[in-house]
C-alpha cells in the first residue's frame, strides 16, 4: 500500500496533537514530555534538513547550534534567578526568564555562529566538510566543559522554567502547546522556504553546483544563507531542549548529538518536510521501549539503524510512500 | 545471562507492585561507559530490599545512559506518573546537579547514593535532600589530611577540567599543610597521561594526589607505575574501588587511598553485606555497592517508622538515621551530610584478587566544608 | 623548564602520534581504495583491546596476546565487511555515517554483553617494562619506546607495501580507478575485503598496544576514532603520507600543547587560572590546528587537488 | 564589419609542462556561428573553461562585450551575458523539467533571493522557462522528473536552461554528442535559427552539423589555433588535413 505523502504529513500531525491530548485525560504527564522532546528533538532536526536535505551540506556539527541555544537560555535565565548582572561589553543586562527573548538570543547568536562556521567550513565539500563541522563541535564542546562561570561539565540548572506570557509553561501541556506550535510554524516556513526560489536554487546547488553557477547564481551564498537560517532554528531548539530539561550541560555540545540528529533525519527522510518530525518520534518511542526491555538495547537500536540504511531508501516516508529521498 | 537473570529477579519484584504502598524510583547508570558504577549501587540497594523481606516496596529501575537531559527526563517520569515517593540512585554529579534541585522542590525525597556535589550541601540544600555517601570534597580532604600523618611536605597534584576536579585539588588543599610542587589540570576523558608524568619527574615533589575517575585513573597509574618513577601516591578511592582495581592490575599495589568504607571494616553489618553479596552476585562489593546497600537501609529504617506521605516525620525519620551501616557509625550533620570516619586504604593482593586493607584512620568524625552555608 | 623535560615531552608527542597513525593508516587506506567513511574504525581498536586482555589473562603471554588482537580485529573487520560494509561502497557519504554510526553501537554494548561493564585488565609486558635512561640523561619508559619503533617500523612496512609489492600496486590502482583493476583481472571484492582487514587488524594493533597502558573499556575506541579522523583530514584523506604527518603533528601539538600553554598563562596569570585556562586551551588545539589547516588547504596537506 | 560579442586575447594555460591553451586569440561576431574543431585532447574543453570561468587562464583577457571579464566569476559571466551548455548534461535530476528551467530564468530575473511565494507560481518565472520549453519542445513533459528523461531530452533541456538566460552569446560544449541523426538534425535546425538571436561558440565532434552551420570554423591542435576560416578554407587547408591526419597515424 502506498500512501500519498500529504497524508501521512496530516497524520502525523494530528497524532502529535491527539497524543498529547490523550495522555492529559488519562493523566500520563510522562507521554506529554516524552512527545515535547520528540517534538523538539524535531525541531533541531528541520533546522539541520534545510543544509543537509535540501542543500546536501553534511552537517556533523549542529549540536554547536542546538548548545548555543541551550546555553543562550541558560546563562540568561541563571543571571535572572540569581540576581546577578551579566556584562556584555558595552551593555550590562541582568538576564530575563521572558521566553520570547530568550528564543530570540538564542536565535540571533547561533545564527551569528552559523555565519562564521559557514564561512569557513564551506571553503570545502564531501568529507572534509564533515570533519570540520565535527571539530567546530569538539571546540565548543571543551570550551563548555571547561567554562567553570557557567557550571563547566556540571552544567546549568535552572530551578523554574521560564515564563510565557498567559501560560504556565510548568504544566507539561501547556509547555508543550508552546513546543508545537513553533514546530508547526517552522514546518510551514520550511515548507514555504523549500518551494521558494531559494529553496529551488538550494535544492540545485545540492544537485548540480555548476548548473547553479551557469546561470548567474553564487551557490556559496545560497549556502551559506541556508547555513545560518538552519543554524538559527536549531539554536531555537536547544532553547526549547534547555526549558524543558530545565537544564543545560555540555553534552548539548556533544558529537553524539550531532550524529542523533542526523540519525533521525534518515530515518524520517532525507529532505522530506516531515522526515525529522517522524524521524524523531521513531527515535524517542525506540529509546524509550527499548530501554525498557534491556539493558543492552543500544544493540537493537544499531540493528534498527542498519536495516534502514541497508533497506530503507529514502526512511520511513519514503517506504511509506514509495518515494526515495533527496540523494546526498 | 546471569545480569539478565538478575533483571529478571527485578522485574518480578516490580510486579508486586499492585500491593505496594511505597514507591521508590531509582534513576542510574546501566549501559554506556561507566555502567559498573550503576550496576553496583542498584545491586547494593536490591539486596537491602530483599533481605528486608518486605513486599510493600515497589522499586522503579531506569537507566540514566550518564546523560543529563535523559536523567531529567526520568525524573519528570519517576515525579509525574509513577508518582515516587522517594528517589535515588544518581551516579554522577552533573546528573545529580539536574535533577535533585528540581525532584525535592517537588516534595519528594531523594537519597544521594553516590554524588555529593558542593551547592547541594551548602547554599542549596534542601530538606529532603539527603546524602548517603559522602560531600564529594571529603575523600580528596581526607587524603590531605592524610599527607599530613605521612609527614609530605611537597605534593604534585592533579585532576581533570571539570568542576568536580576542581573541587578535587581545593579539597586536597583544605587540609594538605604542606606546598605544591605543581598543580595540573587534565582534559576530562584523556587517555595519555605520559606528558604530566615528565612533568611530575622534573618536578621537586615527594608526593603525588590525583583525583582521576574511571579508565583515566587506570591509565594514570599503569603508566606511572611504568615511569620509574617511585614517589608515593595519594588518591580518593574511586581509582581504587573493586570493580576496577583488577584493571589496574600491579600497577595499584601498595597506593594509599582514601575511603569510607572497605570490606574488612569490622562490624556485623559489613560482614553479612560483604557474604551476602557476594554469594548474591558471586563479586565482591565495591564501595558503590556498600553504598547502595546503605541508602535502602536508611529507607527501611526510616520507614519502619513513618509513612512518606507524612513528609515531616519520615523527614525525622530519615534525619535520625538509625540504621546499622556498613561503615558502622553513621549520622547526617546539619546539611543532612554524612558525618562519618574516613580511612585510608592500601591496595594488597589476596590471592589472585587486588583488594584494599584498612591502615587507619584519615579523618574522624568528619563532615564538610559547606554545611555552614546551608539554611535549612 | 630544562630541556631534558622538553626531549621528553617531544618523544611523548612522537609516542602518540605513532599510536594514531595506526588507526589513521587503516582509516585512510579504507577511503583512498573504497571510498567509505568508517566510524566503526574506533569498535576495532576496541576489539583488538579487548582480544588481547582476554588471551593475556589466559595465557599471560603478551606475544600471543598481540596476535590474537591483529587476528581478531581482522576477522571482525573482514566480517562486517562482507556483511555489512560492501553493500555500502556507492552509497552517499550520509549512509555510510549512518551505517557505521550503528555499528559502533551495536559493537560496543556487545562487547559490554561479553565482557561485562568493568574494565579489562592488560599489562605491559615484563621484558619491556620500566624506565630505560637514553642519552643525555633522560629517563624514559622502554615501552614507550618500543610503541615509537613498532609505530615506525609499520610506516615503512606500509610503505614498502603499497610500493613495492603487488596487492600495493592494486590498492594504488583502486584509489585511482576502480575500474581499471576490474579490467587487470583483479577480483575487486576480495581486495577490498583483505584492504579492509588490513586497516581493522593496524587498529586492533593499536588497540592492544595502547591498551596495555591505558584502560581497556568499552567506549575507548570513540575519543581516537575522533583523534584518526582529525589526522586524516590534516593529513589529506587516503594518503598514506599524509597520515603520518597529520599523526605526529595532532601528537605533538596536542602533548606539547597541554605543557606549554599552561606555561605560557603562567606569565600573566595566577598559577590555578592559567592552568585552567592553558588546558582548556589546550583541549581545543588539535580542532583549531584542523580548522586552520583546512581553511588554509580545503583537501588536507596531501589530499588529491579538487 | 561589427564589433566582436565574446573574444580572448592571447589566451595561455599550462598544466605543469603540457601547454593546454596556446596563445589562443578568437573573436564570435553577431550573428555568427563559429565552431571550434580538434582531435581529443586539443584543449577544447580547457579552453571553454576559461572563457566561461571556471578556470583562470595563466595570461591573456577574456572579453565579453568589450568588457574584459577575466577576473569574473562563473556567475558573473553569466549575469553579464554568457549562456553555457554542457557536454555532459549539468541538471538537477531529482527535479522536473520545469523546475529546471526555472531555475535558469531565476538566473536571468535574479530572484533567487526570495523566501515566500513558490518559484513554480512566479508568473516571471513561469512564463520565461515555458517559453523556454516550448521553443525545444519539451512543453508536454514539463512534469516529468529529470531523471527519467532521455538522453536526446536532456540535451534539449540543457538548450532550454540556456535559452532562459536570454544571453547575449551560447558557449555550446558538444550539444550533439549521443544524439541520434535524427536528433542531430533537428538540433542543427534549431541552432541555425538560433544565430540571429545570439552568436553560438559552438564547440563539435559532428562535423557533419559543423559544417553545415558554422560560419566560420577554428582548428584547435595541441592548444593552438592552427586555421581559422570558412568551412570551405578549411577543408581545404592542408595544415588541417596534416594536423588531423598526424593525429590518427
Amino acid at each position: 500500500m502506498r500512501l500519498d505523502e500529504k497524508y501521512l504529513n496530516g497524520l502525523m500531525i494530528a497524532g502529535l496533537l491527539a497524543l498529547p491530548l490523550w495522555a492529559v485525560m488519562a493523566d500520563q504527564p510522562f507521554t506529554i514530555t516524552l512527545v515535547t522532546r520528540a517534538v523538539i528533538l524535531a525541531l533541531a532536526a528541520v533546522g539541520l534538513n534545510i543544509v543537509l536535505g535540501i542543500g546536501g551540506m553534511v552537517s556533523f556539527g549542529h549540536a554547536v547550534f542546538f548548545g548555543i541555544g541551550g546555553y543562550a537560555m541558560g546563562i540568561l535565565a541563571f543571571h535572572a534567578q540569581t540576581y546577578t548582572a551579566l556584562e556584555l561589553g558595552l551593555f550590562t543586562t541582568d538576564g530575563t526568564k521572558f521566553m520570547p527573548v530568550i528564543w530570540l538570543v538564542a536565535m540571533i547568536t547561533s545564527g551569528l555562529v552559523a555565519f562564521f562556521i559557514g564561512l569557513l567550513s564551506l571553503r570545502t565539500s564531501g568529507v572534509y566538510f564533515i570533519m570540520i563541522t565535527l571539530a567546530f563541535g569538539q571546540m565548543f564542546f571543551y570550551f563548555a566543559i571547561s567554562w567553570a562561570q557557567y557550571g563547566g561539565e556540571d552544567g546549568l540548572s535552572i530551578y523554574v522554567r521560564n515564563d510565557f506570557p498567559g501560560l504556565n509553561t510548568l504544566i507539561p501541556i501547556q509547555f508543550y502547546a508552546i513546543c508545537f506550535t513553533l514546530l508547526c510554524v517552522v514546518l510551514f516556513l520550511f515548507a514555504r522556504l523549500q518551494a521558494s526560489p531559494f529553496g529551488l536554487a538550494l535544492n540545485a546547488a545540492r544537485q548540480a553546483g555548476t548548473r547553479v553557477e551557469t546561470v548567474g547564481l553564487n551557490p556559496m551564498r545560497l549556502k551559506l544563507l541556508a547555513f545560518v537560517i538552519s543554524g538559527a532554528i536549531t539554536g531555537l531548539a536547544g532553547a526549547l531542549f534547555a526549558d524543558l530539561n530545565r537544564f543545560v550541560s555540555p553534552t548539548m555540545f556533544s558529537w553524539q548529538l550531532s550524529g542523533e540528529l542526523i540519525v533521525l533525519i534518515i530515518i524520517g527522510g532525507v529532505g522530506r518536510l516531515m522526515g525529522p518530525v517522524i524521524g524523531a518520534c521513531v527515535f524517542v518511542a525506540l529509546e524509550h521501549f527499548l530501554g525498557e526491555l534491556t539493558d543492552f538495547w543500544h544493540v537493537y537500536l544499531g540493528v534498527i539503524l542498519l536495516c534502514i540504511v541497508l533497506f530503507g531508501r529514502g526512511g520511513l516516508i519514503g517506504l511509506l510512500t514509495g518515494k526515495e529521498g533527496a540523494h546526498v | 545471562m546471569k545480569k539478565f537473570l538478575t533483571a529478571a529477579a527485578f522485574s518480578a519484584l516490580c510486579a508486586t507492585g499492585a500491593l505496594a504502598e511505597v514507591k521508590v524510583g531509582m534513576i542510574t547508570t546501566l549501559s554506556g561507559g561507566g555502567a559498573g558504577l550503576g550496576i553496583d549501587v542498584r545491586d547494593g540497594f536490591m539486596l537491602a530490599i530483599a533481605q528486608s523481606g518486605r513486599d510493600d516496596i515497589e522499586v522503579v529501575i531506569e537507566d540514566d545512559q550518564r546523560k543529563p537531559d535523559i536523567a531529567v527526563q526520568l525524573s519528570d517520569k519517576m515525579i509525574q506518573s509513577e508518582r515516587v515517593d522517594v528517589m535515588t540512585g544518581i551516579i554522577w554529579s552533573n546528573l545529580a546537579m539536574a535533577v535533585v534541585p528540581a525532584a525535592v522542590n517537588q516534595n519528594v525525597f531523594y537519597l544521594s547514593p553516590n554524588a555529593g556535589p558542593s551547592p547541594l550541601a551548602g547554599k542549596g540544600c534542601h530538606q529532603n535532600y539527603f546524602n548517603v555517601a559522602w560531600q564529594n570534597d571529603n575523600l580528596h580532604e581526607a587524603a590531605g589530611a592524610y599527607a599530613n600523618g605521612a609527614d609530605y611536605k611537597k605534593s604534585f597534584i592533579m585532576a581533570p577540567n571539570y568542576p568536580a576536579g576542581v573541587d578535587a585539588l581545593t579539597g586536597y588543599k583544605r587540609f594538605f599543610e604542606g606546598e605544591l610542587a605543581g598543580e595540573v589540570y587534565t582534559e576530562l576523558g584523556q587517555t595519555d597521561y605520559a606528558a604530566e608524568i615528565a612533568q611530575i619527574r622534573a618536578s621537586d615533589a615527594d608526593s603525588v594526589f590525583f583525583f582521576l575517575p574511571g579508565g583515566m585513573g587506570i591509565s594514570f597509574l599503569k603508566q606511572y607505575a611504568d615511569s620509574g618513577i617511585d614517589l608515593p601516591v595519594v588518591g580518593p578511592a574511586f581509582s581504587f574501588d573493586q570493580g576496577i582495581l583488577q584493571a589496574v592490575g600491579d600497577a595499584a599495589m601498595g597506593v594509599v587511598n582514601t575511603s569510607q568504607w572497605n570490606k574488612d571494616i569490622d562490624n556485623p553489618t559489613n560482614t553479612a553485606f560483604v557474604e551476602s553479596f557476594q554469594a548474591e552476585y558471586g563479586r565482591l562489593p565495591s564501595l558503590y555497592a556498600s553504598q547502595g546497600f546503605d541508602t535502602a537501609n536508611l529507607l527501611l529504617s526510616a520507614l519502619d517508622k513513618a509513612d512518606p506521605s507524612d513528609a515531616d516525620a519520615f523527614r525525622e525519620a530519615l534525619r535520625a538515621a538509625e540504621f546499622d551501616s556498613t561503615r558502622g557509625d553513621f549520622s547526617f550533620g546539619p546539611n543532612h551530610h554524612p558525618v562519618q570516619t574516613i580511612y585510608a586504604r592500601e591496595v594488597i593482593k589476596e590471592g589472585d584478587v587486588f583488594t584494599n586493607k584498612i591502615l587507619g584512620v584519615a579523618l574522624e568524625n568528619h563532615s564538610d566544608a559547606y554545611a555552614a552555608e546551608c539554611k535549612m | 623548564m630544562s630541556s631534558i623535560l622538553i626531549i621528553e615531552q617531544i618523544l611523548n608527542g612522537l609516542q602518540f602520534g605513532v599510536m594514531l597513525f595506526l588507526m589513521a593508516a587503516g582509516l585512510t587506506l579504507i577511503f583512498g581504495v573504497m571510498g567509505l567513511i568508517n566510524l566503526a574504525h574506533g569498535s576495532l581498536y576496541m576489539i583488538g583491546a579487548f582480544a588481547a586482555a582476554a588471551v593475556a589473562g589466559v595465557t599471560g603471554s603478551f606475544l600471543l596476546a598481540l596476535i590474537a588482537a591483529l587476528a581478531a580485529a581482522a576477522l571482525a573487520g573482514a566480517i562486517v565487511e562482507m556483511v555489512v560494509i560492501r553493500r555500502l561502497y556507492s552509497a552517499p557519504h550520509l549512509d555510510q555515517v549512518l551505517a557505521t554510526f550503528a555499528l559502533i553501537l551495536i559493537f560496543s554494548e556487545g562487547t559490554r554483553w561479553l565482557f561485562g561493564s568493568f574494565p579489562l585488565f592488560l599489562d605491559i609486558p615484563d621484558a619491556l617494562s620500566g624506565p630505560v635512561t637514553l642519552p643525555g640523561g633522560i629517563e624514559y619508559p622502554f615501552y614507550r619506546l618500543t610503541l615509537i619503533g613498532i609505530g615506525l617500523a609499520v610506516a615503512v612496512g606500509l610503505w614498502a607495501l603499497i610500493e613495492r609489492t603487488r596487492l600495493g600496486i592494486q590498492i594504488r590502482a583502486g584509489e585511482n580507478d576502480r575500474e581499471m583493476i576490474a579490467a587487470l583481472g583483479v577480483d575487486i571484492s576480495k581486495l577490498y575485503t583483505l584492504v579492509f582487514a588490513l586497516g581493522a587488524a593496524l587498529a586492533g594493533l593499536a588497540g592492544a598496544l595502547v591498551g596495555a597502558i591505558q584502560s581497556v573499556q568499552v567506549g575507548m575506541g570513540e575519543p581516537v576514532l575522533i583523534l584518526a579522523f582529525v589526522v586524516i583530514v590534516i593529513g589529506g584523506i587516503g594518503s598514506v603520507r599524509g597520515a603520518l604527518i597529520g599523526a605526529l603533528l595532532v601528537g605533538l601539538t596536542d602533548t606539547l600543547g597541554g605543557v606549554f600553554l599552561p606555561e605560557l598563562f603562567k606569565l600573566f596569570m595566577e598559577n590555578g587560572a592559567a592552568q585552567k585556562t592553558g588546558s582548556a586551551l589546550a583541549s581545543m588545539g588539535i580542532y583549531v590546528l584542523m580548522g586552520l589547516v583546512l581553511i588554509w588547504r580545503p583537501t588536507g596537506l596531501f589530499g588529491a587537488r579538487a | 564589419m561589427s564589433d566582436p560579442v565574446l573574444a580572448t586575447l592571447n589566451l595561455n594555460k599550462s598544466f605543469g609542462a603540457l601547454k593546454a591553451t596556446d596563445n589562443v586569440s578568437i573573436d564570435l561576431k553577431p550573428g555568427e556561428i563559429h565552431a571550434i574543431i580538434g582531435p581529443n585532447g586539443a584543449g577544447k574543453s580547457t579552453l571553454i573553461q576559461q572563457i566561461c570561468g571556471g578556470l583562470r587562464p595563466d595570461s591573456g583577457q577574456v572579453l565579453l562585450c568589450g568588457q574584459d571579464v577575466s577576473g569574473h566569476s562563473t556567475q558573473a559571466r553569466a549575469q553579464a551575458g554568457l549562456g553555457r551548455t554542457f557536454q555532459i548534461s549539468q541538471l538537477c535530476m531529482e527535479d522536473t523539467v520545469l523546475e529546471n528551467a526555472i531555475l535558469g530564468a531565476m538566473g536571468a530575473e535574479g530572484l533567487a533571493w526570495r523566501f515566500w511565494q513558490p518559484a513554480l507560481k512566479r508568473p516571471e518565472l513561469r512564463d520565461r522557462a515555458e517559453a523556454a520549453l516550448e521553443r525545444v519542445g519539451l512543453s508536454d513533459d514539463r512534469d516529468i522528473c529529470c531523471a527519467n528523461l532521455s538522453h536526446g531530452q536532456r540535451r534539449q533541456l540543457e538548450v532550454a536552461v540556456a535559452l532562459t538566460l536570454s544571453p547575449r552569446v551560447f558557449v555550446m560544449d558538444e550539444p550533439m554528442a549521443g544524439l541520434g541523426a535524427g536528433g542531430s538534425k533537428r538540433l542543427t535546425g534549431f541552432l541555425d535559427g538560433l544565430r540571429v538571436e545570439a552568436p553560438i561558440l559552438l564547440v563539435e565532434h559532428d562535423m557533419d552539423a559543423v559544417f553545415a552551420l558554422a560560419d566560420r570554423i577554428s582548428v584547435l591542435v595541441y592548444g593552438k589555433v592552427i586555421a581559422t576560416g570558412t568551412a570551405d578554407e578549411i577543408r581545404a587547408s592542408t595544415e588541417v588535413r596534416d594536423a588531423y591526419l598526424g593525429d590518427a597515424a
